[in-house]
């Protein structure tokens, strides 16, 4: 069955001249359909990060809490007591857009099985989400189906889905940014890899019979969109939580039986991915009977067997003495399991089907000799409509506020987060708006995770490499107002088509934005995903660099919330200077454009310490909130909200403008009870720091300024989503 | 006037559910079914204006069936 | 005396079997026991608890398939006997789907999921699960589901109020028990029902979710010691 | 031979998803639509055996369809 090789063959592989050669020189002779599919996948951008592979390995991945960095499914870090956490972030934007119910549920369920394919169970997810104008005609269909996905998906295998993010702008309308993150719990002894090991071992298959889903959705996520690809779209993968706890329960109750060798999800390019990185790590080949996959649909071929990325499948290699046991475990949960193949010492994947031989290919090379790309980049040109502006113009800033507050951005997200389960496992101690970083005791334990997304994409467009080390740096603020010691991240990076010059800059600027403040604030990455040509029509989306943090609250009791009790003050902690270029302020006086605020990581690290300090070794902390868009006003009204309770701030500035809205970095506000106490910490630890008000009343009251209701808050919060889409 | 639309998976497109309930009626040792196909119905009940058959035929593609997995049929009862 | 025996059913995609173990033990100090759901023969339980969770799904309806598994018979045989039954979200379905209660649970009247803390007015504080709660006293549980828009025929209506076996209502924290307190389009904000007999309730909200300090209130805790002269 | 099950809600329950889309509907601008109701069907195969009939009629009854707020019609196809 010996097929030429066409040039319309290569392009709808996504192969081009140079990828052909290297693939001709790698076997020896010209490759059949099936070895070029798998060639064309294992290739795409999204399994191979050729176009990110040079600049992600400058990425700082070590330290002392790291237990596994990137390479694995997912990242993992230390958090005492021989437990571990296992984190990922991951996006499934092309599939959410054209479908966006079934792409962003399998996004979450693919993300899940990264974390329990490791041996961990699963215990948060969180979500990241980019729309377009809510005005666009595409919005609002996508925004529910999406969130409906995640929810669905979530709640049915019963994780507790606890924050994330939620952002609209125009600069999405074609492609919209669906990052699903996953965090689980694993005892540090019990970890499962995915190096294959054992010369003889059974392979095995597992989960869902295998269909025509998503053939080719890996080199669909490694093209630009146009019309016309909108219209002509690949199958569409449809998700099944049902199965995905099934395989979740049975996993982990097979991983208690010394069984695994070694196990990996069927994630992008499913069969063919897993089975190659698995050899590939352990050195070995593989051979696959593909009569034994399972399938749901008649006379598939093997080409497509391959290929196929139907969902809640994975791959694992069984002690040859452990089939029994783990036959007896899939048969209890209902799963079909099947061995498929073995390990070999031949260094080669000899795919079998009809006991003829259809397809040998070399693992190592293959794997090896991906293509890596130095791109060529260029610095795009600034924004031309800012002018830089020597002061702002008299504007209302009572009126500022408000519309900040029921305008899409900063509403309320209640719509969203009550359609998850955030209470579910029973451990969930702060979820979404009750702090900055959501809040999770670790089972029986007196100690808890927090975790965070963040990502400012009009700082990453202005700057992408500033907008990135804020994004690192406002996920350290974070987890540092909850309490918690910052131990790690996961990073999601979305950009646009990398073979644009001015893309490329972005996306290599954003990575040394990340890497010095991991650097920095010794924050390593341990895992991550990239998704590239985000671009519709030449358009391409704003540099996203997507930061998911995690991070360790040694003590229940060090856990802090935005909790504000009446009467106690209201402290601001760091250097005020008032940077209003690139803020929502400048935004909604339709001034676009301007550099976003610097790091100091020096200040950021001794404010940081002072705030983890004060929740760790005293009892003064109340409440905590860090600054961040919106700047004070808008940190201030969130509290007022959170806690139905008014505030009372005295302003004794002169451009109240820059001191109510603007975004410098570094900053906290703290509810405290005991002033002086808290004032001689502040001084003996030099902490900028200053009483801005206290709470009191039923008023946001900026004295002599002006002074908006609780109740008025609270209306102007939950307005937007009721108006837009109950 | 009364028009049913009917609205199903598309070949190939997994269907979670009709697998579940497949499994199901197998487990209630009901041995004589050999598949099952599932999908929804809508009636539409409309007044005889002129342009009836177009509205009904964008609501079928645009809000009863998503286009991209699923079929619809539209046949007058 | 022999120690008296909780059970736990399980079935394929349950998701709160886990959280409902931990809450009895926490209040009753007892370990419950787990009952797979393909167990044809229960030997002796003393009660029954049917967990949240999306049994087989939820796929048709939620609850449905789950009432094709074997330990369903014996949840039958165990309620006829007398044996005290508690379907919570999940299990509430599941117990209306094999008729043990009466009434059906239909999709939230919005269509969505809905994750949120409630108040419910004890509206029977005569049965075997409610009698330490005061007449009308409310109590505030959290809820999670998309399939908790609790019907019934008006005839029947009629009858299990005659009957007292309405148990709660969704209302305001002062009580009231109107529209604007009703989550999901309940009939008459219908929380939780028992059967005539009252030894089977169910309910949706999950008391099991609110009995930590950290957890957005402790009425659960109460739900359960109320259970501790039955065991 | 394939049968075809028809599962809707009985009169008088207020089927929300129906409500939903007839707003949709409404909002849409297309007002030659009256009313609007919903329904699942199940095509299920079975094999020439003595009692495929009765089984159907079980599984229609006992799965498919909920007696309290269902009706369900069994039509060959
Ligand atoms: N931006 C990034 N930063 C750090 N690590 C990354 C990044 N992108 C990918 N990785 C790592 O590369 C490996 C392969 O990722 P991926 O192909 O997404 O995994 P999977 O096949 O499990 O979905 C993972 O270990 C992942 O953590
Ligand atoms: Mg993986």
């Amino acid at each position: 069955m010996k097929k030429e090789i066409t040039k319309k063959i290569l392009e709808d592989h996504n192969i081009n001249s140079e990828e052909y050669n290297m693939i001709l020189a790698i076997m020896g002779r010209e490759p059949n359909l099936l070895e070029l599919g798998i060639f064309s996948v294992m290739w795409s951008e999204h399994c191979s990060y050729k176009s990110t592979k040079k600049w992600l390995k400058t990425l700082p991945t070590t330290g002392k809490k790291v237990v596994c960095g990137p390479g694995e499914n997912a990242g993992i870090i230390d958090i005492d007591d021989n437990d571990a956490i296992v984190f990922k972030m991951e996006s499934h934007n092309h599939p959410s857009f054209i479908e966006p119910y079934q792409g962003a549920a399998t996004g979450v369920g693919g993300i899940m099985r990264d974390v329990f394919t490791m041996g961990a169970r699963p215990i948060a997810n969180l979500n990241s989400l980019r729309f377009g104008d809510p005005k666009n005609e595409k919005t609002k269909n996508l925004l529910r189906g999406v969130v409906k996905g995640i929810g669905d998906y979530g709640n049915c295998v019963g994780i507790p889905t606890v924050g994330g993010e939620c952002f609209f702008h125009e600069n999405y309308n074609n492609n919209i940014l669906v990052n699903a993150m996953s965090v689980g719990l694993v005892k540090k002894n019990k970890i499962f890899y995915s190096t294959a090991k054992g010369i003889g071992n059974p392979i095995i298959y597992v989960g869902s019979k295998t269909g025509r889903d998503g053939i080719h959705g890996a080199t669909m996520a490694s093209a630009e969109f146009s019309d016309e690809s909108e219209n002509q779209r690949p199958q569409v993968q449809v998700g099944d939580p049902f199965i995905e706890k099934l395989l979740l329960e049975s996993c982990l109750e097979l991983m208690n039986e010394d069984a695994i060798v070694a196990i990996q999800d069927m994630g992008a390019a499913g069969l063919t991915s897993s089975s190659f990185e698995m050899a590939s790590k352990g050195n070995c080949g593989v051979k696959l009977l593909l009569d034994k996959v399972p399938c749901r649909e008649t006379e598939m071929t093997p080409y497509e067997m391959m290929l196929s990325e139907t969902q809640e499948r994975m791959l694992m290699i069984i002690k040859p003495e452990k089939k029994k046991i783990t036959y007896n475990i899939f048969q209890k949960w209902g799963l079909d399991a099947v061995e498929i193949g073995k390990l070999t010492d031949s260094g080669k994947m000899e795919l079998f089907y009809n006991n003829k031989l259809v397809g040998t290919l070399p693992i190592k090379p293959l794997a090896d000799l991906s293509p890596e790309y130095d791109r060529p980049s260029i610095k795009p040109k600034k924004i031309k409509n800012y002018q830089k502006k020597k002061s702002t113009p008299k504007i209302n800033l009572e009126k500022v506020l408000k519309k900040i507050l029921s305008g899409p951005n900063h509403s309320s997200k209640s719509w969203i987060f009550n359609q998850y389960d955030s209470s579910v496992m029973g451990d969930t101690i702060f979820s979404s708006e009750m702090a900055d970083a959501a809040v999770i005791r670790i089972h029986k334990t007196n100690k808890a995770i927090s975790v965070t997304s963040d990502c400012n994409p009009i700082y990453c467009k202005s700057d992408p490499r500033l907008g990135a080390e804020i994004a690192v740096a406002e996920s350290w603020r974070n987890l540092i107002s909850t309490g918690a010691e910052p131990i790690a991240i996961t990073d999601n990076l979305n950009f646009g088509n990398p073979e644009k010059k001015e893309i490329m800059y972005e996306i290599k600027e954003a990575i040394s934005g990340i890497k010095k403040a991991c650097i920095e604030l010794d924050y390593p990455v341990v895992s991550g995903n990239v998704s590239l040509y985000n671009e519709t029509n030449g358009k391409s989306i704003f540099p996203t660099p997507v930061i998911g943090g995690v991070g360790l609250i040694k003590k229940l009791k060090y856990a802090t919330g935005f909790k504000m009790d009446d009467d106690s003050s209201i402290y601001l902690i760091g250097k005020t200077k008032g940077h209003l270029e690139s803020s929502l302020f400048y935004e909604h006086l339709k001034i676009f454009g301007g550099s976003p605020p610097k790091v100091d990581f020096k200040e950021e690290k001794k404010n940081g310490n002072f705030v983890k300090f004060l929740a760790q070794k005293t009892e003064l902390l109340i409440g905590c909130h860090d600054i961040s868009e919106g700047g004070i006003a808008l940190a201030l009204a969130e509290l007022c909200i959170a806690n139905k309770k008014g505030i009372e701030i005295t302003l004794k500035k002169k451009n109240p403008e820059k001191f109510l809205f603007g975004e410098d970095q570094s900053r906290y506000l703290l509810i405290i009870n005991k002033k002086k106490e808290f004032e001689t910490l502040a001084k003996k630890n030099n902490i900028e720091n200053e009483r801005i008000g206290f709470v009191t009343g039923a008023f946001l009251n900026f004295k002599n300024l002006f002074s908006i209701s609780v109740d008025a808050l609270l209306k102007l919060n939950s307005s937007w989503f009721k108006g837009y889409i109950e | 006037m009364i028009f049913r639309v009917y609205v199903n998976f598309k070949d190939g497109i997994l269907d979670p559910e009709a697998e579940a309930i497949k499994q199901t009626i197998a487990n209630m040792g009901l041995n004589s079914v050999k598949n099952l196909v599932k999908g929804k119905f809508f009636d539409i009940e409309v007044e005889d204006k002129k342009n009836y058959l177009s509205e009904i035929e964008k609501i079928s593609k645009d809000l009863l069936a998503n286009p991209i997995i699923e079929n619809f049929k539209i046949v007058k009862k | 005396m022999k120690e008296k025996k909780i059970s736990i059913v399980i079935f394929p995609g349950s998701n709160c079997d886990r959280d409902l173990f931990v809450a009895l033990e926490k209040c009753l100090g007892t370990k419950p026991e787990f009952i797979w759901h393909n167990c044809s023969h229960v030997k002796s339980t003393d009660m029954i608890l049917i967990p949240g969770g999306f049994s087989f799904g939820d796929y048709l309806r939620a609850g449905t398939i789950a009432t094709k598994s074997p330990a369903i018979k014996e949840v039958i045989r165990f309620s006829k006997r007398g044996v005290p039954i508690i379907g919570i979200c999940n299990g509430f379905q599941i117990l209306t789907e094999c008729g043990l209660l009466e009434g059906a649970l239909i999709k939230n009247s919005n269509q969505l999921f809905k994750c949120e803390k409630v108040n419910l007015k004890v509206i029977n504080n005569k049965t075997i699960f409610t009698k330490n709660y005061k007449s009308s006293e409310i109590i505030s549980l959290p809820i999670a589901h998309s399939q908790g828009n609790y019907f019934i025929e008006s005839d029947n209506l009629k009858k299990i109020e005659d009957n007292d076996q309405i148990i709660f209502k969704y209302s305001s924290d002062f009580g009231d028990v109107t529209e604007k307190y009703n989550p999901n389009g309940s009939v008459n904000n219908i929380a939780g029902i028992s059967n005539k007999k009252k030894n089977v309730i169910g309910l949706m909200p999950h008391p099991e979710r609110a009995i930590e300090n950290f957890h957005n209130g402790i009425d659960g805790i109460k739900f359960f010691k109320n259970l501790k002269d039955l065991i």
